[in-house]
Parts: C-alpha cells; sequence; structure tokens
C-alpha cells in the first residue's frame, strides 16, 4: 500500500511537515503521525460532502451550471463592482495567493486575508516595534521558558508543544519538559495551562495592563506597582518577572488573547518591546500562534507584491492600506462593498453578524472544496481542489518558513490559482484590458 | 439570568469539523456556551438544556456545558456562526471586531437554538 | 476673498475620496472648473460636479478661499487634505482623514468627524463641534510622528487612540476621550475635560491633562503628589515608566 | 530572436579595454555577436554612452527585505525620489508599485532596470529560507538574479572546522549550494550569529564561538579554503566582524590579512569584503571615531587578494538588514527603533531595523565620507564595487547620486561644507580631488562586479557576453561630470535605452517591456563531490534533521519548481 511520507499538513500554522498519508485507489484512508486536526483536514475531502459541481444562484436557489459559466458570471459581477472586496486566500497556496491579489488588482478591488479576524492586530504591532522572533527550530533547541500569552495549543496547534515547544527535545534542552518552565497568561484556566508551572488568570482584556508592569519592572521601577495588577496580586506579576530574567532563552507564543482584545494590536505592539527590554538581560523572542496554515503566506506574498500585509486597497490602481478603514469587516460595516469573492476561508462562520447582513445583500463569489455558512450567500459558487491534498504549492508556517506542499491524488476539481487564473482572462476579456482603478 | 464577559475562540473539535459544517457534528462542536458549575446552578440550568446569550450586538440560542474551571464572571462559545451572532462588530480603528471580552448577560431559554443554515437565514434582510 | 460652496446631491455608500477639496486647490478657480475636479468613488474617477452643486462667489489665492460644504458628507474622505492655508467649514459630518497632513488654514466640521481626523497635521487648526471617531490627530501606519504641529479641538467625545504618536501641537477634547490616548507620545500637549481610560501608555515625554476621570490608570507611572496648573490642582504623574518615559500626566484631583 | 545593432554610442566597456570608443555592438538571440544582417534593429545611442548593463553584487532585494516591507507600510508613500520611488498605479503594461527603502518586486525590477542594471545578487539568505528568496525573484521582473548563502554561524560548517574535516565541510558547503539553489558563500560577522541565540556575540577573530571550539578565524579559513577546493566562481563573501563599531578597523585589516594565505586557481579574489565603510572606524568610541578609510585603501593598493565593495551611505530614511542579529539588537537600543529579530535554527541570525542618516550628525556625516573615501583612495576599480548595501546605507535608486558624487569633487565639496565643525577633523575627503572617469565607473558597476562574482557573461560587452546593454543620454565629449552633475545623475537614473538579453526593456527612462530574468546557482555538488564523502555527509545530515532541524531533510531542499529559468554552473572538479 503506497505510504507518502513527510507529507505537510494544511491546517494550522504549525505547518507540520512529517505525516504519513496512504492512498488506496486515489483516496487517503490512513493520515499516520497527524492530530485530530490534522487528520481531519487530510481525510476531509474523502469523508465529507464536498461542493461537487459549480452553482449559480437563481431565483434564490443556487443551480448547477459548468466551470465556465460559474467563471464568467464571477468575472460579470466583478467587473461591474465599483468597491468590490476580495478576501479569504489563507487555506490556499501562495501561487494562488500571487493570482488573487493580481485580480484584485485588475478589478480595482479591495482585498484582505483571513488576519483580519485573526492576526491583523500582529502585523499592526510589528509596524509600530518590529517582530523579534525565532525559528521554531531555535525555540525548541534553546527555549528553557516558554510563555503561551492568550493562546490556547492543546485545542489550536495540537502538536506545538511535542514538535516545538514545551514537550519537544532540543540541542540545549535534551530532556524536553523536564529542562522547561511553562507559563500560560489566560483569563480562562485552559486544557494548556493544566501542565503549565505558572498560570496567571488575569482580568479579560488588560493584557496591556500586565505587559506594562512587566516592562516597568524588567526597567527597574517596581516600586511604582500597585498591589493589583490586571486583576493579579502583584507577587504573582513580580514572579512572572523573575522567570523571565532567570530564563537562558524565553519565548512568548502568543494568540488571540492578544489581537481580539481590548486595545487589539496594542497589546502585540507592547509585548514586542518588552522582548526588547528583555534582551538587555538575556535572550527573548515571540512568535504569533497564526491559525490557518497559510495565513503567513498571505502576509508574505502579499508584501512583496504590494508593500502590505493586508488590507489592501487597490481602487486607485496602486496599493493603499489602513486597516480600520480598509480591513474586510470595515467596510462591510459601512456596507460599502458591492461585490464579494472569496476563497478558501469562511466568512460566513468567522465575521460578526452585521457583516455577515450585508453580504447577504450584495453579489458574492465562493470558491471553496466544501459547503459551509458563507454558501448560504454566495450567488456563485466554484467547487475547488484542496491544496497540500489534491494540489501542491507553498505555504510558510507560522515562524515565515516556506514549505512546499505535496499533492497527494488525482482530482477532477480546478484549483485555486486555475479557478483565479481563469476568472482574471475572462475579466481581462470583458475590461478589454481597460483596467479600472487608475489604469 | 447573570451578567457576564463572552469570550469565544478555538475548541480542538471545532477545528476538527471545519470542513463539514453543514453536519451535526460541527453544531454540536460550536453551537455552545460554556459555564462554570456555580453560574449554571444560579441559572437552573442542566448540561444540554438551551439558554439565551445576549449582548448590545444580539442574541442567541445555544445548549449550556459545563467548564468548572472558567471564573464566575467568564462565559465561552467557540468561534463560529453562533458566537458571531452576538460578538462586537466594532473593528476600533484596527480593522478587527471584538471577538473576546463582550458584556453579555445569560439566561435560561425554553427557545431552540438554530441550526447554522437557519441562524444564516436570519440574516436576509 | 473667495467663496466656494459645495452642496451635496446624493448620498454616496461608498466612501469618496476627494483630497482635492482643499483652498490650494480651489484658489482662483470657476465653478466649472472646481466641478471638473477629481475624486474618487471606489475604483471609478468621478469629477465635484457629480457629488456637488458647485457655486463659487470672488476670488482668491488659498488663504483667502473659504469652503462651505453645506450637509453631511458622511461618506467624504481626505476633506482638507494636505492644506495650507485657507478655511473649510463643514455644516455636518464628515468621513475619515479630514484634514490629515494639513499645515496650515482652518476646519471647521459642525458634525461628527470621523476616524484619523487631523492624521500627521503640522500646522493650522480644526475644530469639530461634535464628536471624532479613532486615532483623532493620529499617525499613519508604521511612521514615527503622528500629529507634529497646529491644534485640533473636539468639542464632544472621541473613541480610542487620540494623538496616538503624537509628535507636537495641541488636542483638546471637552468630552472623553475612550482608550489609551496619547498613546506612544513623543511630544505635544492633550487635554481631556471628561473622563478617560488608561491614558498615557508607553509615553516617552509630552503632557496630558484630564479634567474629569481616569477611569482605569496604568500602573506604570509614578505619583509625584499634587501641583497647580492654571489655578486647577492635579495630580501629578510622570511616566509611562514601562519604558523610562519623561512624560508628565496630570489628572484633575 | 531579432538582430539589432546599437550605433553611434560612445562604449565603456573595460573588460575589452574599450574606453570611450564609438564602436557598434551588435545583438543576436540574447547574445552579444561579431556582426549582424542587414535587416537587424538599429537603435541609435548617437550622443550617448554605452555600457554593459549594471551587476550589483550586492543587494538585499529578496527574503529579508520583505520583514523590511512589513515593518514600514509608510516608506510605500514615500517618494523623495520622482520615478523611482513612491506610489505609481499600475498601466497595461506594469503591476503598481510603491516605496523607496523596501519597494514591492515590480518597483525593484523595474526601477533597477530604469538605472540600466539588469543584473542582482542578494546578498544574504539562510538555506532554510532559500524557498522565500526564490518565490520573491520570480516576481522581480526583468533582471537576472542570484542569491549569496549564508554558512559564516552554521553548526555544521563550526563542527567540520572544529574536527578539522575539510572534506567534509565541502561535501556540505556544495550540498548547501544545491539544497539553497544559492550562488555563493557568504559570512557574516562568522561565529557571531550562533552566539547570539544565546544574546551573545564574538568580539573579533580570536574570540570563541559560544558552543563551539572555533573562532571567526577559523571559520573565514575554513570556509575560504573549502570554497577554493570547491573552484567555485565566487569566493567568500564577507560581511567581518564588529560592524558598525569604533575601532573595527583593526578586525577589518586583520581579516584582510588572515586571507593572505588562501590560493585560488581562479582569476580574482580569495575574499569580496562587503559594505566596507561600516567596518573602517577608527578610535575607542563615539567619541574619537574617525575615519579609518586611509589605512583600509593604503592596504587594499598593497594587495590583490582582496576586493571590497563601498557601503555608502545616502542621508535620509534607510532600512538596515543583515544577518548580523546583535548589531541590529544594539542599532535598535541606540535610536529606540523598531526592532525585528530572526534566529534561524542551526544557520544564522538575523535582524532589521529602520533609521535615518542625517548630514546634520558628524557620525553619519563621517560614515558618508567614509564610503567615499574607500572609492577615491584604492587605486585601481576593479577592486572597489560601487554599493549602498540596499538599502541598509540607502535605497538602490540613490546610486546616480553616488556615482555622480564620485566623478565630481565639486559636488562632494557641496555637500561637505553643510556639515557640522565636529565632521572635519575625523574624514579625509575634503583632500581628495580624485575624480572618476566614464570607465572607471563602468568598471566599479559593472565589468568588476562581474568579475568579482565569476559571471563571464555578465558587466561587459565582448562577443559572447549576454546582450545586457545600459545606454545613458550624456555626452562624454561635451559634458564634464565634474561641473555638470546633476546632469550625470539624471542620466544615470534614467537610462534612455536599457537593453535585456537583446529585448529593449526601458526607452527613454520608461519601461517598455518586462520580460523574466534567469536565476544563477552554483551546483559543485553533483559531479564535485565523491560519493564516499557523499554518503558521509547524509549520515550527518539525517541525524541534524532528526534531533534538531524542525522541518523534515526531504522538504528541505528547494525544488525545481522554484526556479522556471534556471542556470546550472557547474565548476570543473579540480
Amino acid at each position: 500500500m503506497p505510504v507518502i511520507k513527510d507529507v505537510v499538513c494544511t491546517l494550522c500554522g504549525c505547518l507540520c511537515d512529517d505525516l504519513e498519508a496512504t492512498v488506496e485507489d486515489n483516496k487517503i484512508t490512513k493520515v499516520g503521525k497527524a492530530c485530530k486536526l490534522g487528520r481531519a483536514k487530510t481525510m476531509g475531502p474523502f469523508l465529507h460532502e464536498r461542493i461537487e459541481k459549480p452553482m449559480i444562484r437563481e431565483n434564490g436557489e443556487l443551480k448547477e451550471c459548468s466551470y465556465d459559466e460559474a467563471i464568467t458570471k464571477a468575472a460579470e459581477i466583478l467587473v461591474a463592482a465599483k468597491r468590490p472586496m476580495s478576501y479569504g486566500w489563507c487555506s490556499t497556496s501562495c501561487e494562488a495567493i500571487e493570482k488573487a491579489i493580481l485580480l484584485a488588482e485588475e478589478t480595482g478591488s479591495l482585498i484582505d486575508s483571513t488576519a483580519n479576524v485573526c492576526h491583523g492586530p500582529s502585523a499592526l504591532a510589528a509596524q509600530e516595534k518590529g517582530a523579534p522572533s525565532c525559528s521554531l527550530g531555535t525555540a525548541k533547541n534553546y527555549a528553557d521558558l516558554i510563555i503561551f500569552w492568550g493562546c490556547n495549543p492543546v485545542h489550536a496547534h495540537p502538536r506545538h508543544q511535542t514538535r516545538y515547544s514545551t514537550m519537544a527535545k532540543g540541542a540545549f534542552t535534551p530532556n524536553g519538559k523536564k529542562d522547561k518552565k511553562m507559563v500560560v497568561v489566560d483569563p480562562r484556566n485552559t486544557d494548556t495551562a493544566k501542565k503549565a508551572d505558572l498560570l496567571l488568570q488575569l482580568k479579560p482584556g488588560t493584557d496591556y495592563v500586565l505587559i506594562e508592569a512587566l516592562r516597568a519592572i524588567v526597567n527597574g521601577h517596581e516600586d511604582v506597582l500597585p498591589d493589583e495588577i490586571a486583576g493579579l496580586p502583584k507577587a504573582k506579576v513580580l514572579e512572572l518577572a523573575e522567570m523571565c530574567k532567570a530564563a537562558k532563552f524565553g519565548i512568548i507564543y502568543f494568540g488571540m488573547g492578544i489581537t481580539q482584545t481590548r486595545g487589539r494590536y496594542k497589546s502585540g505592539d507592547n509585548v514586542s518591546s518588552l522582548i526588547s527590554d528583555l534582551n538587555q538581560i538575556t535572550k527573548f523572542v515571540m512568535i504569533g500562534m497564526r491559525g490557518h496554515y497559510n495565513v503567513t503566506g498571505f502576509g508574505q506574498v502579499a508584501s512583496w507584491e504590494t508593500g502590505f500585509p493586508m488590507a489592501i486597497d487597490f481602487s486607485r490602481g496602486y496599493p493603499y492600506y489602513n486597516p480600520g478603514e480598509t480591513g474586510t469587516n470595515d467596510v462591510l460595516m459601512r456596507r460599502e462593498v458591492d461585490a464579494f469573492i472569496t476563497g478558501a476561508a469562511d466568512p460566513g462562520a468567522h465575521f460578526p453578524q452585521e457583516s455577515v447582513k450585508h453580504l447577504f445583500k450584495i453579489p458574492a463569489i465562493q470558491i471553496d472544496g466544501y459547503a459551509n455558512p458563507t454558501t448560504e450567500f454566495s450567488d456563485v459558487v466554484i467547487p475547488a481542489a484542496i491544496a497540500g491534498v489534491e494540489c501542491d504549492g507553498t505555504a510558510y508556517r507560522m515562524d515565515c518558513q516556506p514549505i512546499r506542499m505535496k499533492k497527494l491524488v488525482e482530482t477532477t476539481f480546478k484549483t485555486d490559482e486555475e479557478i483565479l487564473t481563469e476568472i482574471i482572462a475572462k475579466v481581462r476579456e470583458l475590461k478589454g484590458n481597460g483596467a479600472k482603478g487608475g489604469a | 439570568m447573570i451578567e457576564t464577559i463572552l469570550i469565544s475562540g478555538r475548541t480542538i473539535d471545532q477545528g476538527a469539523t471545519l470542513e463539514e459544517k453543514t453536519s451535526q457534528a460541527y453544531f454540536d462542536a460550536a453551537a455552545y456556551c460554556e459555564l462554570n458549575e456555580g453560574n449554571l446552578e444560579a441559572l437552573g440550568v442542566s448540561v444540554d438544556q438551551n439558554v439565551k446569550v445576549a449582548t448590545a450586538h444580539g442574541t442567541v440560542v445555544v445548549p449550556a456545558k459545563i467548564d468548572k474551571r472558567l471564573p464566575d464572571d467568564i462565559v465561552f462559545i467557540p468561534m463560529g456562526p453562533w458566537a458571531n451572532a452576538i460578538v462586537d462588530p466594532d473593528t476600533c480603528g484596527c480593522g478587527m471586531p471584538g471577538f473576546k471580552g463582550i458584556p453579555a448577560t445569560v439566561e435560561s431559554t425554553t427557545d431552540p437554538a438554530l441550526s447554522m443554515k437557519e441562524l444564516m437565514a436570519t440574516y436576509k434582510e | 476673498m473667495q467663496t466656494v460652496t459645495l452642496t451635496p446631491k446624493r448620498s454616496p455608500t461608498i466612501s469618496i475620496e476627494a483630497e482635492n477639496i482643499t483652498p490650494d486647490a480651489f484658489a482662483g478657480k470657476s465653478t466649472a472648473e472646481i466641478g471638473a475636479i477629481t475624486a474618487w468613488e471606489g475604483n471609478e474617477e468621478i469629477t465635484l460636479a457629480d457629488i456637488f452643486d458647485v457655486a463659487v462667489d470672488g476670488s482668491g489665492d488659498a488663504a483667502g478661499t473659504k469652503i462651505v460644504i453645506d450637509g453631511d458628507v458622511p461618506r467624504v474622505k481626505r476633506i482638507g487634505e494636505a492644506m495650507t492655508a485657507g478655511e473649510i467649514v463643514i455644516k455636518g459630518n464628515v468621513d475619515m482623514r479630514c484634514g490629515a497632513r494639513m499645515s496650515g488654514g482652518s476646519i471647521t466640521v459642525e458634525g461628527n468627524a470621523d476616524s484619523w481626523v487631523g492624521r500627521e497635521m503640522t500646522g493650522g487648526e480644526i475644530l469639530v463641534k461634535g464628536n471624532a471617531a479613532y486615532y483623532a490627530g493620529g499617525g499613519y501606519r508604521g511612521e514615527t510622528c503622528g500629529m507634529r504641529g497646529g491644534k485640533l479641538t473636539i468639542e464632544g467625545d472621541v473613541l480610542d487612540f487620540l494623538g496616538e504618536h503624537m509628535c507636537g501641537g495641541e488636542i483638546i477634547v471637552k468630552g472623553n476621550a475612550r482608550l489609551l490616548p496619547g498613546v506612544l507620545n513623543w511630544s505635544g500637549t492633550i487635554t481631556i475635560e471628561g473622563d478617560t481610560t488608561l491614558p498615557g501608555g508607553e509615553m516617552k515625554s509630552g503632557t496630558i491633562f484630564v479634567k474629569g476621570k481616569v477611569l482605569e490608570m496604568l500602573p506604570s507611572y509614578r505619583d509625584e503628589g499634587t501641583e497647580e496648573v492654571d489655578g486647577v490642582t492635579y495630580r501629578k504623574y510622570t511616566g509611562d515608566l514601562s519604558r523610562n518615559g519623561e512624560g508628565v500626566l496630570y489628572v484633575s484631583v | 530572436m531579432a538582430e539589432m545593432i546599437i550605433k553611434n554610442g560612445v562604449v565603456y566597456d573595460p573588460k575589452n579595454g574599450i574606453d570611450g570608443e564609438k564602436n557598434e555592438i551588435c545583438i543576436k538571440d540574447g547574445k552579444i555577436v561579431e556582426n549582424v544582417g542587414a535587416g537587424a534593429k538599429i537603435v541609435d545611442a548617437e550622443g550617448c554612452v554605452v555600457m554593459a548593463g549594471g551587476v550589483d553584487g550586492h543587494t538585499h532585494c529578496a527574503g529579508k527585505i520583505n520583514t523590511g516591507r512589513i515593518m514600514s507600510p509608510h516608506d510605500m508613500r514615500y517618494a523623495p525620489i520622482p520615478g523611482l520611488s513612491g506610489e505609481e498605479p499600475r498601466t497595461k503594461l506594469l503591476r503598481p508599485q510603491v516605496g523607496y527603502n523596501t519597494p514591492n518586486t515590480y518597483a525593484i525590477g523595474y526601477r533597477y532596470s530604469k538605472l540600466g542594471y539588469t543584473s542582482i545578487a542578494e546578498a544574504a539568505i539562510t538555506p532554510m529560507m532559500a524557498r522565500h528568496m526564490h518565490e520573491e525573484f520570480e516576481e522581480i521582473p526583468i533582471l537576472d538574479k542570484l542569491g549569496l548563502v549564508l554558512m559564516g554561524s552554521n553548526w555544521q560548517v563550526m563542527q567540520y572546522i572544529q574536527d578539522k574535516d575539510p572534506e567534509k565541510l565541502k561535501a556540505y558547503m556544495a550540498w548547501v549550494l544545491l539544497a539553497a539553489r544559492g550562488y555563493g558563500v557568504k559570512v557574516v560577522n562568522p561565529g557571531g550569529g550562533s552566539s547570539w541565540t544565546w544574546g551573545k556575540n564574538v568580539s573579533g577573530l580570536d574570540d570563541k564561538v559560544v558552543d563551539f571550539d572555533v573562532t571567526p578565524a577559523d571559520i573565514l579559513i575554513g570556509l575560504a579554503e573549502a570554497n577554493e577546493a570547491l573552484n567555485l566562481p565566487h569566493s567568500i563573501h564577507v560581511h567581518c566582524n564588529n560592524l558598525g563599531m569604533p575601532g573595527n578597523i583593526s578586525t577589518t585589516l586583520d581579516t584582510m590579512k588572515l586571507l593572505e594565505k588562501v590560493k585560488t586557481k581562479r582569476d580574482r579574489q580569495v575574499m569580496h569584503v562587503t559594505h566596507v565603510q561600516f567596518n573602517a572606524y577608527t578610535g575607542t568610541s563615539w567619541m574619537d571615531f574617525a575615519s579609518g578609510a586611509q589605512d583600509v585603501a593604503e592596504y587594499i593598493n598593497k594587495h590583490d587578494h582582496i576586493t571590497f565593495d563601498m557601503g555608502q551611505l545616502m542621508f535620509g530614511p534607510a532600512m538596515t538588514m543583515t544577518a548580523d542579529g546583535p548589531t541590529e539588537y544594539r542599532n535598535a537600543r541606540m535610536f529606540d527603533a523598531k526592532w525585528s529579530n530572526y534566529d534561524q535554527e542551526l544557520e544564522d541570525a538575523g535582524g532589521v531595523v529602520p533609521l535615518s542618516y542625517t548630514s546634520q550628525h558628524f557620525a553619519h556625516a563621517t560614515m558618508w565620507a567614509i564610503g567615499l573615501e574607500l572609492a577615491l583612495l584604492v587605486k585601481d576599480p576593479w577592486k572597489v564595487m560601487f554599493t549602498t548595501d540596499n538599502p541598509n546605507g540607502g535605497a538602490f535608486v540613490n546610486y546616480p547620486e553616488g556615482q555622480a558624487l564620485l566623478m565630481s569633487d565639486k559636488k562632494r565639496q557641496e555637500v561637505i561644507a553643510g556639515f557640522p565643525d565636529m565632521t572635519m577633523d575625523r574624514i579625509t575627503l575634503p583632500n581628495i580631488d580624485r575624480e572618476l572617469d566614464w570607465g572607471e565607473i563602468a568598471t566599479m558597476t559593472r565589468a568588476m562586479s562581474a568579475k568579482m562574482l565569476g559571471l563571464e557573461e555578465k558587466g561587459h560587452l565582448g562577443v559572447g557576453a549576454d546582450a545586457d546593454v545600459a545606454i545613458y543620454n550624456i555626452q562624454p565629449d561635451k559634458v564634464d561630470p565634474s561641473v555638470e552633475h546633476e546632469k550625470i545623475k539624471k542620466a544615470l537614473s534614467f537610462a534612455k535605452y536599457t537593453i535585456k538579453s537583446g529585448e529593449i526593456v526601458v526607452r527613454d527612462g520608461e519601461i517598455t517591456a518586462t520580460p523574466k530574468g534567469k536565476v544563477y546557482w552554483v551546483n559543485a555538488y553533483e559531479n564535485g563531490i565523491a560519493q564516499g564523502e557523499k554518503d558521509r555527509l547524509m549520515t550527518d545530515l539525517e541525524e541534524r534533521f532528526a534531533k534538531y532541524y524542525s522541518i523534515q531533510l526531504s522538504n528541505y531542499m528547494v525544488e525545481d519548481a522554484y526556479l522556471p529559468r534556471p542556470v546550472e554552473i557547474r565548476p570543473e572538479v579540480i
């Protein structure tokens, strides 16, 4: 039975590349080494209902059609729009992302990634302060203090601790967990916190305050701190600061507890400064726990193509960027968007109600392998191959490490890249290449 | 009724059912609200009975679950359509809506929880 | 003296970018010339005449030009951008980035201003009679400095990040300021007459006066006792010590 | 492919001994040929200077620059040089362009082409990140590209040097170039990258590297000797220890002296020392810091085993990016600036920090002078490459400014006149009146850089060379660069024509075509390493990957898909 080794898992930002997939009769029947998420993702195409055929909504009902018809309809919608928005592109290959950006450019669209509802604020933080980081292998080999701040890897990144962090054995941590201390900062006593040496259960939304206190301690101003900080006794904050100072190599893994809470990116931005301050004493770095396996890739591709990692507005022919003004939910909430295309993402499930209401009102195009809440409001639905299972391509791990995804089985579905390429060709045909948006 | 803070976030079951959002498995994984024992008792609600969670931005009905380790002032709903029915859409000038730390109330209800498709249908205006 | 009156003809849903609505661009121009000035509605280039009735009275240079927007323009962005002189009066609400990078002249918004009013302004004066949203007097992404000079007054309330990265100038808010006013400040003065939350986060230097209440105080400021400024007694704090800052935060007692 | 003939231009082709002659250049199938038929397309270069396409042998253009982009959205709108910076909307031909120090990939391709440059070398990529570099390469239009691979803090490199196992070192270096599809060996702050993972550094050539029983000197000699044993086209390319620190000149000179004993069979240097401006400081602190350019130049004038590039500083904002992690942290703390860091497992470190240089700061003014002093005091232009260490010392779109400075003492004096007094006793530039001529400029910007890299088909206009040509709208017999330096700068900023592989890509300073360029890489592994050595290496690699790397060995090598237009160079086995 053919077993494909070193398969790249395409679920979360860990991008584990050691899976073993058993392929029988062009189907994956077994996945070795994967976590529950990775197994569900890799075997998903053979277990769950797929969108089998392209569809166009007529009189409220989705009706099957050909790829050509759906692609033509999609192009017509985009060309007719004054304020089109392209969203998602994080559970797909960098090669597809490049095409999505080109399509946005040619249609004078906004384009944004799922970072809009995930780690977008982490990019804003990097713009404020930089991103003092390292590769996951460096963390595995060196880190003796691991802080999970506002993230819950037991649930969201199940193999993170064994492959890269708490339990991983590295060059200078040969005994794994025994050589490391682990801290969790979270308002909830999460499953990840069960094994922590220290849990700081702070008051929701006070991350910024706690970081301020830690920085004040590191910079020698412990005396000004009040007795209670972020709902925690001062002693507990001092304990964490002492652990940081005593570490030889510390790392803060941060999640949406930092990015989605009060102050948004100002917390991540201040974590970056805390890291810089701690490096006066010892070595410290940080890594954002990215959710979608290639959301990092979107940020990378978009940055080299447009200068900006997300929330890019091509309406005037050159990219403009300003989350808060050009992010997906910003413009949806203002009901500016008059056409929507999404791929490899599910805004129907993951956007707030106000945004989804607007998506029901405007023509929407979905490119995906599976039906989901987004299908409910989409007017054109185009089935796609699953990247990393049915087609190959590049993805970037949460630490910006590029890895090439494998094609494991044959498929008759078009890939995201092919679909986008065909929409671009159709858009050009419709416009006679008289591009909108300054061109 | 209790006054509380809502946090939404990932869970492993929610993550493992992303590819089958039309299924019962996804509903089971994403449509519930976790409270601690004391809060469940205060509401007179047992596990799997429905609660109505309301914020300034909407209400949603989901079954109750127990998480003994939750603090008194926090409830949790997995990220997904049910949580997002009531999260704070304001992007605070940064692009990011408020998915965590939203003031909410929870009360017992006999109303049914909506399926994914039923919930989405309520957004058609 | 030239007065240009722009009366909105419709209420667009898509924000119009109209950075050319400035005394500098209008000075000495006729009704037809001003009407022909371009703006952008999404990805379509339009003219000011598409959205406004334009009336011109008299003629003048930039300093001698007054623009009156006679109505609500909550979906017109960038009005008064980079203006150097003259006057703009908006008799209603205005969209984002009003008065961004302005260096001279004045803007009066009789209604509310959306986010980034006075972004990176270096001179001149902006008065918002209603509320302002996020980042009033703030900066652009990645830039070290936000507002560098001039005066921004908001008679109502403001949302988060007032005067972010401020490097100079003066901001007065007569109502409340929500979260983190004066965050990452380098210089300049902010006065908040109402209440606020976590003022002066990571302030390097600069001055913030809070005449109302501080609803939540950062843990990293040093209490320096009371001090009287202009006849008002304040509790004086210095910081932000998280970054060894030397800013001063006065909170009314 | 159509034939082309460039007529009436004044040709500067230093490699072929042509110094301002009216020659015709014939092109066929992307190459320079002896002659072409009567139907050849005529490019009239009347009143113009004709040179080979520029070759930038040290620029940060793919990989780490993306971190710089993510840190600086404000850079995208920055437009101090109209036509070569800032926001430009898409056209039917061109993708949108943004940026100044960290422009998007399209802007990099278009703007280098406008300057008449046709080939660029990415100066620093870790093997593990090479896939990223190649992804960006593919999106940089027009130009030919190559990447230099970081090896100076690599665990296996240091282990094999420590073990005194030069054969395994050779095998590993050749394998790394294969794995990364890289072109040459880059050494940054040897040993310092590995030390920096613990927050430490090395202080000089004889300091022990943390965790290894080797010194920076051992690393340099080990890599240089293996580099020559592999007969690689390029020498080792070295960023010395102690960059940016007053008094670092002694380390720099010692590094040069150390390499005297390394021999090469090739007609080139045994070490290229990069951005020497940052490494030529005397003094003991910033108080008594001064230019050490004279001492460096004196040494280089007497020795032939070294080439170097300037690392010229340009006033205004810059974005520094280097594998020298400790230097970047120091910069960030000194200037309260943003700081990005990256420690790459087993391979190297790195950082990105935005800085701004001003002529009103004596240290910056001195640094500006040092770069020029170095280029002017070293007599042989074949030892000097023009660079700004883009964008560390300044954005590449400032090259014409720098080149005009080299050609005009008057222009230099105009700048120096505005310097603070504290600068004047630290520099010698005011007393240097040398002005480079067109031939010398052509050498430093293309002929020398191609030779230094070992790119035989680049940097000249002889038969067999790639048909990469730059034609500048300036009449050398009518314009005195010394006086009319503004004309020089303008002409060099917007080529009259740039021809890439025989195709006109720039005309009158505007892009006219956007072909895709090639990527050069060196395969010294397949034929160059004996099977026994390959087996020995593979045993090590399997163990390293199993224990210490975070990706699988099989997923490490850059796949063919990332080099759609590769040029594979196999060095002769010696």
